[in-house]
């Protein structure tokens, strides 16, 4: 036997989305990694390419009565109903933890109104171990008869202007797949100056307990997560990636690197792991590992090469 | 809190529909406390997708293969086939591949040395206060009330006596036991005396009749809680009860998973006429 | 032992829909079970409640290239392109097999133009053997830049309209549900003439291979079925039934009567099974069996006293 | 043509990542024809959600368990590990409940009896020549040609011969048999002697490239093709191949499930240049 001389070279995996150098574009998805401290005795912080905080609100919310969750084929339903400490608790209690480490802190928020989208937002801008915002749109508008903001291209328009002119930092704008072209809502939330997108939030589901005959959930209507979702999300990171020039991090379904290349593929700049932390708090480590081993096997130096580069 | 790969030592049907699972666990001897639980899951097995969780029955250790190597550690859990899951893991055998995310959540406070312990048990709510009995026996006289359906969901009474438990069993048809209700016995217990300590474990009517008591006699009351959950670590906040306190107004939720599974009855909003704790979850078995 | 005297009475699983007596509430979904005469050799076609042929059009259609299909988590994608032999061939050659059974014919329709829509509905009303129509409006519409008639409801609105016109049999609308909001599709094919309605149709989906990068349908995009999507579809019936007077079909992810009995719980009269036949060829005879053991066990003499039942 | 609920008898690897099946199948013998194929699934289990289609590798009989029985009647597949759907199927033992949906499609038509027939087997495609050279060779001189990557893809040459098969072997890395392409030994056959019948079964490219010295040499052939196949019936549509004639504006889809597996070599279309018949879809290996 010949000994090896070659030197294994490791691929890069950085990636840059609006301004910030991700170490990797692996990231948890909002409200499946709770404040980060869920999960660190389980996985290095320092090793995934962003933390994502759950949603945050100005006030504390308490979230929906039980059953909150159910576990569907290949999925779950959830209606956590946002249950979150609020903005304030958050920056006194939780950020110093994750200023701890040495990852982008991305921190999830919503509100109720535009106003109470903009005052989150403003709040978090102030505090420097935030790195950048990720709004989440899917949130019924109370003050236009609860319509939810991300289906409608004016309302996003409108609330990410707002939002946008308080905070300087990285906004990154969570589409709702519920909706029938996410083209539009895609270009809505870029010209309104979203910085990146991210996509897929949950879709809405709903199960039955036919020996009750009543729904699983409390709030009878949820959002379905998990693999079952995959190919969903995936047609639509593709077509967002087509209808805008600003990046685009891919969420669904993601449980393995193979879920993870098909999203990068179409064009995703990097990924977000959601529902699978559930099932394996190790997930994004594997993911991570299994990407190197990927890019090695396929000669990819760098995986910014991949990156779009589906062949239609 | 770790996450193992691990394997199946044993899995045998204990009775009808009831399963005892032995599986290798480094550590769980010095870290588990009683009350705690895992989150299992088959390796590479979708469905189910989620992990499902179980109390720790008991941990110990077992010869090992050759007179050279440390003896292996282990946990039982005893789970009662009910769905996919535990449908699934009734065909497990020794050697297959399984995870255990644990030991999770605050388990029991142990209360007074030489104070009597009462262990209130309803079919599967056994498991957890086994542990439990274990850890308290040395200090302080021990009751185990013991009640379930039929005979059939009467397990491990035995395991219980050896430990020098005194047990009482009662199903509700009679089949074994006194015919009745567990709860008609702890009635009983504490209108003799009611300086002890209560522990109780079973479905949420057993768990609300034996917190009325318990209130009603002042008696100090730990229970241990199901909830559907989805992480296990508080994570998805999938799995809360309502706490002391709570009101449409000013709502409290605490996570079962880790502020939990056991709680003092006093942690509780009991008796609201919604969702009183995860009384209407449909889980409840 | 007791010998047992009581006679077991069969529930009675009939069920009524635009003036249509159904036998039983369960009927294969159109493209999954071909023209009848495929399944045939594996299930008497006169133990379901309706036979739904593969959707026609009016000149025959050669479909998509291949790969035309793949399976995804719980799934499957398919693009088969709509491939059938046209009305005509149907009416010639496949219509006399459909005629030995004693099952109402339900046929599946489709155009790319309104006036082909019309057509083919005036050529199946003239055909005594037709029981109903079912119009599957997921079709691009080639004279409005193919945006998809089911997605407009001004376009829903107008061509059903324009086909209500053409036939006087019972006229059943299949909704997609790529769409923001199905109350509003649904009702504009309500107040356009339809008699029911059934849903959902496949979810827009994608996978790609990381190997080669190329997705894995030749069409790039396809329809997701299977038990992955029930949740959705269960939501969407729930929805559609609270919008709307007239009579809803379920589909969607139905592989057991567990499955059926959701969507008849929230509200579906009957539901169409359709990725399942593919894996089982007695799919939709074990549901019909479980449906009546399910209904035995509950004491339900009439499975019309559980339509609906869903108690919120 | 009907759906078997039935258990496997054995699996057994029979070279580096290729099994052989043997699965309880009543009235096999007297269906089956060479060629045809069985959409198998595991019964209960999900995933994989849809069934897969394994060609018939040969059909028998055994011995029954009591003399009082009838001899069981089985059919045998061999396949490769490639997969979710495959893999799961190693694993499979002696007794496992699987579903059997067949025979299903056309099979190989025998041609004229004493001419010399010539099969042309690539890898795993070696599997539904087998049947039928057991029913040719009492009427007609037969050789396999027979090639695979290195000669772990070389299967069950042994079982041809024991049926006075004339085999040659070829691997492209020369690990087994001459180093080269089994076409290049065709090309060689027909030289000597086109008065022949050719079958062939493989690799999309070995399929062409048979097809290319035939229509060279006027030799007649028939082909068994692979698809991605969801219901194996006919009503899907998805397992479609070019039929001769095929252009972008007069299409022509042949379904493989139906029309096929085995199709005369001009039933077909033919290097055209975009998707010919199944090539581009990425599944044939
Ligand atoms: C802290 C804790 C300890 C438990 N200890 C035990 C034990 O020692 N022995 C035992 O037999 N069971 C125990 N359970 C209940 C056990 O988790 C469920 O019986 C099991 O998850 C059912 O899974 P399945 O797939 O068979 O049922 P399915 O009904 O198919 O499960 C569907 C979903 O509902 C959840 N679920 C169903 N029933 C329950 C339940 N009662 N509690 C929580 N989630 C449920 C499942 O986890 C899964 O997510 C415990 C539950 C909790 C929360
Ligand atoms: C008529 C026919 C006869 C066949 N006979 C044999 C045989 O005798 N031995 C054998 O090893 N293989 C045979 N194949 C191929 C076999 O069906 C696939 O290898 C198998 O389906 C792969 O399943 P998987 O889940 O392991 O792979 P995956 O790649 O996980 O399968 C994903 C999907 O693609 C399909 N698929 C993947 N590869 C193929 C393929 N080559 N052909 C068709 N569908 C594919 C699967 O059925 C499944 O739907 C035959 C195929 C056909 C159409
Ligand atoms: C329990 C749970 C809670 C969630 N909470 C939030 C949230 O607070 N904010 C948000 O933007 N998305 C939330 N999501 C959506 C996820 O971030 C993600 O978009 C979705 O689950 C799809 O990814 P997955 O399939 O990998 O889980 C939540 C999802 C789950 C399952
Ligand atoms: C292969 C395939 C072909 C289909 N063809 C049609 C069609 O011709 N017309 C139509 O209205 N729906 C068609 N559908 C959609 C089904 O009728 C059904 O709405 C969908 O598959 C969801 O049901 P399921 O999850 O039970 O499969 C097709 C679905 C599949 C999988
Ligand atoms: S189970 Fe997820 S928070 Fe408790
Ligand atoms: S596999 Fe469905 S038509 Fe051939």
């Amino acid at each position: 036997m010949i000994k090896r001389r070659k030197k294994i070279i490791r691929p890069r995996l950085s990636v840059n989305i609006a301004g910030m150098e991700l170490r990797n574009p692996v990231m948890p998805a909002s409200g499946t990694f709770g404040y980060g401290e869920e999960y660190a005795p389980y996985l290095d912080l320092n090793s995934l390419g962003a933390i994502v905080t759950k949603g945050l609100s100005l006030h504390p919310k308490a979230g929906n009565r039980t059953p909150r969750i159910c576990e569907t084929v290949s999925g779950m339903l959830n209606a956590i109903g946002l249950q979150n400490v609020g903005v304030d608790v958050f920056i006194k209690h939780k950020m110093p933890f994750l200023e701890q480490f040495d990852t982008p802190v991305i921190v999830n928020f919503f509100g109720n109104t535009q106003d109470e989208y903009a005052a989150v937002a403003e709040r978090l801008d102030a505090i420097s171990g935030v790195r950048a915002l990720e709004m989440n749109i899917s949130c019924p508008n109370v003050k236009h008869g609860g319509i939810v903001f991300g289906t409608d291209p004016k309302a996003i328009s409108s609330v990410v202007r707002q939002v946008r002119k308080k905070t300087s930092k990285p906004l990154i704008v969570k589409l709702t797949p519920n909706v029938t072209d996410i083209q539009v809502t895609a270009k809505a939330a870029e010209d309104a100056g979203a910085d990146a997108l991210s996509l897929i939030n949950t879709l809405t589901g709903m199960s039955v307990d036919v020996k009750t005959r009543r729904p699983r959930l409390a709030n009878t209507i949820g959002g379905l997560s998990g693999p079952a979702i995959r190919p969903i999300a995936v047609r639509l990171v593709h077509q967002v990636v087509q209808a805008v020039s600003i990046p685009v991090i891919g969420i669904g379904g993601i449980t393995r690197a193979m879920d993870a290349l098909e999203f990068l593929i179409v064009g995703a700049k990097a990924v977000q792991v959601g529902t699978a932390n559930f099932v394996d708090p190790h997930a994004m480590a594997t993911i991570l590992n299994e990407l190197e081993d990927f890019c090695l096997a396929e000669g990819i130096d760098d995986i910014n090469d991949l990156i779009g580069s589906l062949e239609v | 809190m770790k996450n193992h790969k691990t394997i199946v030592l044993s899995n045998q049907e204990i009775s009808p529909g009831y399963y005892r699972m032995r599986i290798l666990a480094p550590d769980y001897n010095k870290l588990a406390r009683p009350g705690q639980f895992v989150m299992f899951r088959v390796q590479r097995s979708l469905p189910p997708l989620l992990r499902r969780p179980f109390g720790i029955f008991r941990v110990g250790f077992m010869p090992a293969d050759c007179d050279t190597m440390p003896p292996k550690e282990f946990i039982e859990i005893i789970y009662k086939v009910v769905g996919s899951g535990t449908e699934i893991m009734q065909g497990l055998h020794y050697g297959d591949p399984v995870e255990l995310l644990g030991p999770l959540g605050q388990g029991f406070e142990f209360g007074e040395a030489d104070e009597e312990k009462i262990l209130v048990g309803g079919g599967i709510g056994l498991v957890p206060l086994y542990m439990l009995a274990e850890k308290m026996i040395d200090h302080s006289k021990v009751r185990l009330l013991m009640g379930g359906r039929t005979r059939d969901d009467i397990i491990t009474v035995t395991e219980f006596e050896r430990l020098g438990v005194e047990t009482y069993v009662s199903t509700e048809d009679g089949s074994l036991g006194e015919a009745g209700l567990v709860t008609q016995v702890l009635e009983k217990k504490l209108q003799e005396n009611n300086q002890v300590s209560v522990y109780a474990c079973g479905p949420m009517p057993m768990i609300e009749a034996v917190e009325k008591i318990c209130s009603a006699h002042r008696t100090p009351l730990q229970v241990s809680l199901e909830a559907l959950m989805a992480c296990g670590v508080g994570a998805c906040l999938g799995c809360v009860v309502k706490g002391a306190g709570h009101t449409q107004e000013q709502p409290s939720y605490l996570c079962t998973c880790k502020v939990g599974p056991v709680f003092h009855a006093r942690q509780l909003a009991w008796g609201s006429d919604d969702d009183a704790a995860a009384s209407d979850c449909g889980v409840c078995r």
